[in-house]
């Protein structure tokens, strides 16, 4: 058992390091979800391409560094050490990617993933539905067969899908079969935002940021050139992205250290006025190290062949509620000026969606209690 | 001893009630939050009428001379149907404040007043559409200019700094400190309502909210949840309306801490229990979110109030 | 709306401080869960008593005052700021006498209530079975009609009888109509704990005091006349208990109060050494005010002829969680010293059975969420 | 980079395991509560033989010179199965504090030690049957006899007040401040330990108890409830085993503030979902639940650590 990193580490840490340093912009850009903003993060992840910083653990052929999931990572402990800007290709990189690398055909390989990897295409999700939060399976939007046109007509609603009020392509699980229940007869489709019948409305959030939109489809035309995995198979094609979303990629530990570790700065210059805090922020910073360490012991097991499993649950209750509670504190340092416009309010509002998205700590719950301790599943469940 | 509201004043609360939610108080709260105050404007004319702005006026001076009991009472309404406008300020803080019985008139006749209390309260509401504006500082109460504009967590708190008016004199003034007090304990009647209205929404929402099969209210989780706001702000309404009765700054804090934990604690549940849909702006419960996250430092941070209570408990330390 | 007192509750308030004053043990009782201390505290009922104060509330012909519910409330914050011993007839004085005021006959009243309030007869609650905790409505003890004698044969065991190990009668109900199911079928008995074919096996506590027992019934006779109420009408009966008990009767504010002044005390002296703690004494001091006033607006409601309704649940949620609080914080307060034996220790130990007893504190939450709230039943009581 | 045990240290960790499954440490410890040692010296001496007293102690002085790594799986085993005596003491504390080869030797082959070190640990544990008792002071490590005896929550903590022997002369000693974080490092895993423990036994508990016709743990309350349990502790455990792999002490109070916790969460939550039952003495879970409320605050309380986390952030204030 160990925590040293080996000489190569060392120099790759050194090399982000010394490059971040260099450059990360000095002003903070405009919110991604604001148009110029956007844009602006589109920019940085072309100069993150450019140096083979956007995607460090894809293969060589596609911008990537075939980094090690150390060396992962000790890039994103970097990455927010350095106060980089947030991934607007996050979704894309992150949920799609795993995704088109297990089930993708090479065709629709080479097609997305360089672009996705220089910023050029940002991919949006497109999971939700009005009545399919939680309850992903109860999705109702369709996928009906053309065969004429050697492909699938979508038709339906999804929602709550961050940054598509300017991506360029979304993914997510249409019924192409209306007389299978639940989790059978799904299919993954990939479609363009501007494709004809498709309606993007973007939704402003509690700041009043258009984080996410919804998406109207029309007799929306997609070939199954465009289709991820064999039709009917989109469910267990889209669990591993469920999985990674929960557990380790979102959320990696840099961002919870970086963030303690400005508490703290911030409890130097305002922890008199509020000594009650003090508690609050060393529970933050050792939750932060708590959730770097355990993530060490997760990237040892993946490293070793195993799997996340039910472990992603445990993950996003822990680091959606560190996250919440390091803002909470920053705020109550911040006394009267909390309510202020601060990054530190930016910070709480986005900490906020933690437990509600990716599946509801609810839900998490519901799955630590019954596939890690055993405990009986719900009456309704078990009883139909 | 008889510690529930009379029937003058469940009327008085029952009148508010109907007025409010005959009015489109959340149309005049969005519009106030895009810098167009005259929904708002209407709704405190209406309210001015029902006499909300004078009851702690003294009667000679054109007020009801009401006790701070109908001050909370107003306060939690205000609060539940999220009325904009600084109301605090000129309902609760200057009418202690002030002492010219011209002002005090104008107050009582709907005349808008703000102020700014550094270091609690360093921004003026609505600074610039109010007629009276003030600087309390140094134990003085001075006339005001609006200054530089800051926006926060509650778009319908628009926030100013104000810089006293170069030919300022201090006003002849009342009491200081009992106007802070009577300002939080406003503010805590007010995290009290939107308690109470986030709870309400939220029940609603998930007896019919279905997920896998099932209104969700019948998940174990969340009326657990629910319950614990329910019981939140039922032991923080007493400390509300005992502080009214007795005015002791203690009281005022204990009031003003309770509500604003119980407020909160409705908020995160709230938002909880309503999913991504209670994270949009344009779903109303987001009005109540972001205004009980701005009110619980308001008038007084939870920090200095649990101060102010254990210095009055143990002493100076 | 207001909380004066009048002249006669002043009158009254200081004729109880006074008497108090002078009449308190200096020394604490030794506990009433041993044997030694149980006596102790039969006595000290008997000196109560002989001044009217063991149960203010009653008629004068019973030892009582005919004290009103505000009067009550006044006695029980003079009784507890003076530091007055535990109350060991509190079973009886609140949970039963209550039931025999409504359901007792005139012999019943006159034959169990001045021993009652004199603290000669103590009694003991046996609710619960092994398999019947908070399904109270499950239980299987048997009361067999027994025609000869005229009167019923208990047999079964009941649990967590608090006081049983060294009171003198028992109350609870039995099941006398094998075939009526729940809460039908049910009869409330009075049985001395002496009986033949009574047996009382005393259970020790996590402090190792015997604070509880279990109480096993074979072929225990006992006639019409220790019958409460008509028979099978007990579970009706019986509720109007679990009301007071759940709500205003066994904890009263005074009780909080007293506490939350004495943390207080003890931050003076310890607080130096743990000023992270400041905030947690505050908010036990605000809670205990907090309950204080709520009691008080009970009050009001009763004394107007209102009833608890399942405001006695959001009652118990409160004070059981501000107990525990409380005491941890004092513990805390403690530091090196906290696990040492102390009345705190035992105050802490004591609060930890409060989320349980008297229905627990998630059967508590249920019934705020289902009746107060209207929020639907669970799946399993709606669907069978 | 391999944060997670060796197959050397799972099978340590095994061995021990299936030692301590066959032995009978509840009946062990209930007698130790009793003053009847005897069971509980026997099953010392068993593990002694395991090496687990000398894991500290270098090979040349006839110890292990194993890890703090090794020492954490053993007290996570020892706090698992209550396994009663002055295990941190003699194990942990002694071997880092004392230099002389020959005590080191002594306390390896199976010597019992204890010490008090106040403020801290202003006790002894069975400082009666310990032969080598020392009073931790000023820097200087005395020779002690016990003193007054107290009795706590956890009555197998058989407490004493020490004072130094009159001829006493201080030993040579090792580093102080290191067998500090040594036995502040082995007292977070004895906290995980017994939170794995708490875990485990009510999750087997509400599966068969049955209420309203549904195994409890079919409530969703409960099902939460012990979610959020095996979260702390699976967040804790990194950090116990981090610091026994730095020996920061800033990492070993952040290891201690984490397991007590956890382990807390663990007992509170055990005690609620056993019900009136885990509320007795007689029934093992018992056992658990008051050492968790003695281990949180020995060898250094939360609060202690959490200030020697925030004064080494900061830099002393």
């Amino acid at each position: 058992m160990d925590l040293t990193l080996s000489e190569s580490e060392l120099a790759f840490q050194a090399e982000a390091r010394e490059w971040l340093a260099a450059n990360v912009p000095a002003e903070p850009l405009p919110s991604m979800d604001t148009e110029a903003g956007f844009r602006a993060h589109q920019e940085w992840e072309a100069t993150l391409a450019a140096a083979r910083w956007s995607v460090v653990s894809w293969p060589r052929e596609h911008h990537g560094r075939e980094a090690s999931l150390v060396e992962w990572v000790i890039f994103e402990e970097e990455y927010y050490r350095a106060g980089a800007p947030g991934r607007v290709s996050q979704n894309g990189i992150f949920l799609l990617a795993p995704i088109l690398f297990d089930h993708g055909t090479p065709e629709q390989q080479a097609r997305f993933l360089p672009s996705m990897a220089t910023g050029e295409q940002v991919w949006a999700q497109a999971w939700s539905e009005p009545e399919a939060g939680s309850d992903l399976a109860s999705l109702k939007s369709t996928a009906t067969r053309d065969e004429a046109r050697g492909g699938w007509l979508l038709n339906g609603q999804k929602t709550w899908s961050s940054r598509a009020s300017f991506a360029h392509w979304g993914f997510g699980l249409f019924r192409s079969d209306p007389t299978a229940q639940r989790h059978q007869g799904l299919t993954y489709f990939l479609f363009p935002l501007d494709a004809e019948g498709v309606t993007v409305r973007p939704i402003a959030q509690l700041d009043g940021e258009a984080g996410f939109a919804e998406i109207f489809f029309s007799d929306v035309f997609v070939p199954d050139s465009d289709v991820l995995g064999a039709p009917g198979d989109g469910w267990r094609v889209a669990m591993s992205t469920a999985g990674n979303e929960r557990g380790l990629s979102l959320r990696s530990p840099g961002r919870f250290c970086a963030a303690a570790d400005r508490l703290v700065e911030l409890w130097r210059s305002h922890g008199d006025g509020v000594p009650s805090a003090a508690d609050a922020v060393v529970d933050a910073w050792i939750k932060a190290q708590a959730y770097r360490l355990y993530t060490w012991g997760t990237v040892t097991r993946l490293a070793a062949g195993g799997d996340m499993g039910a472990a992603g649950s445990v993950n996003k209750v822990f680091w959606s509620e560190l996250d919440i509670a390091l803002h909470e504190t920053a705020l109550d340092l911040l006394g009267p000026e909390a309510e202020l416009d601060s990054s530190w309010l930016d910070g709480y509002t986005f900490s906020l969606s933690g437990p509600i998205y990716a599946g509801t700590n609810e839900i998490q719950r519901n799955i630590v209690a019954e596939r890690i301790l055993g405990l009986p599943r719900e009456i309704k469940a078990a009883g139909r | 001893m008889k510690f529930e509201l009379t029937e003058d004043q469940r009327d008085f609360a029952a009148s508010l009630d109907s007025l409010l939610a005959a009015s489109d108080t959340v149309a005049a709260a969005r519009a106030w939050a895009d810098d167009d105050t005259t929904p708002g404007r209407a709704l405190w004319g209406r309210l001015a009428e029902q006499g909300v702005n004078g009851l702690l006026i003294p009667e000679d001076a054109g007020g009801l001379g009401a006790s701070a009991v109908e001050l909370v009472i107003a306060f939690e309404a205000l609060g539940r149907y999220a009325v904009p406008g600084p109301w605090v300020e000129s309902a609760a803080f200057l009418p202690a404040a002030v002492a010219s019985p011209e002002l005090l008139g104008a107050l009582a006749d709907g005349a808008v007043g703000s102020v700014a209390t550094p270091p609690h309260t360093p921004y003026a509401l609505d600074a610039d559409v109010a007629e009276h504006l003030f600087l309390a500082a140094d134990g003085l109460l001075a006339s005001a200019v609006p200054g530089e504009r800051r926006t926060g967590v509650d778009r319908t708190r628009r926030l100013f700094r104000v810089t006293p008016t170069t030919d300022s004199t201090s006003h002849e003034i009342g009491d200081l400190a009992a106007a802070f007090d009577l300002a939080a304990l406003a503010t805590a009647a007010q995290l009290l309502g939107c308690g109470e209205r986030l709870l309400a929404d939220s029940v609603s929402y998930v007896k019919q909210r279905r997920q896998f099969g099932r209104e969700i209210g019948s998940y174990q989780a969340i009326k657990h949840a629910l319950a614990d706001v329910r019981i939140a702000l039922d032991f923080a309404r007493p400390l509300v309306q005992g502080a009214a009765l007795s005015l002791e700054p203690r009281e005022v804090s204990a009031a003003k801490v309770a509500a604003a934990d119980a407020a909160y604690l409705a908020s995160r549940t709230a938002l909880q229990v309503h999913g991504a849909i209670g994270y949009t702006a344009e779903f109303d419960l987001s009005l109540w979110i972001t205004k009980v996250r701005a009110l619980v430092t308001a008038w007084g941070t939870p920090a200095h109030h649990r101060a102010r209570i254990l210095d009055s408990l143990v002493g100076a330390r």
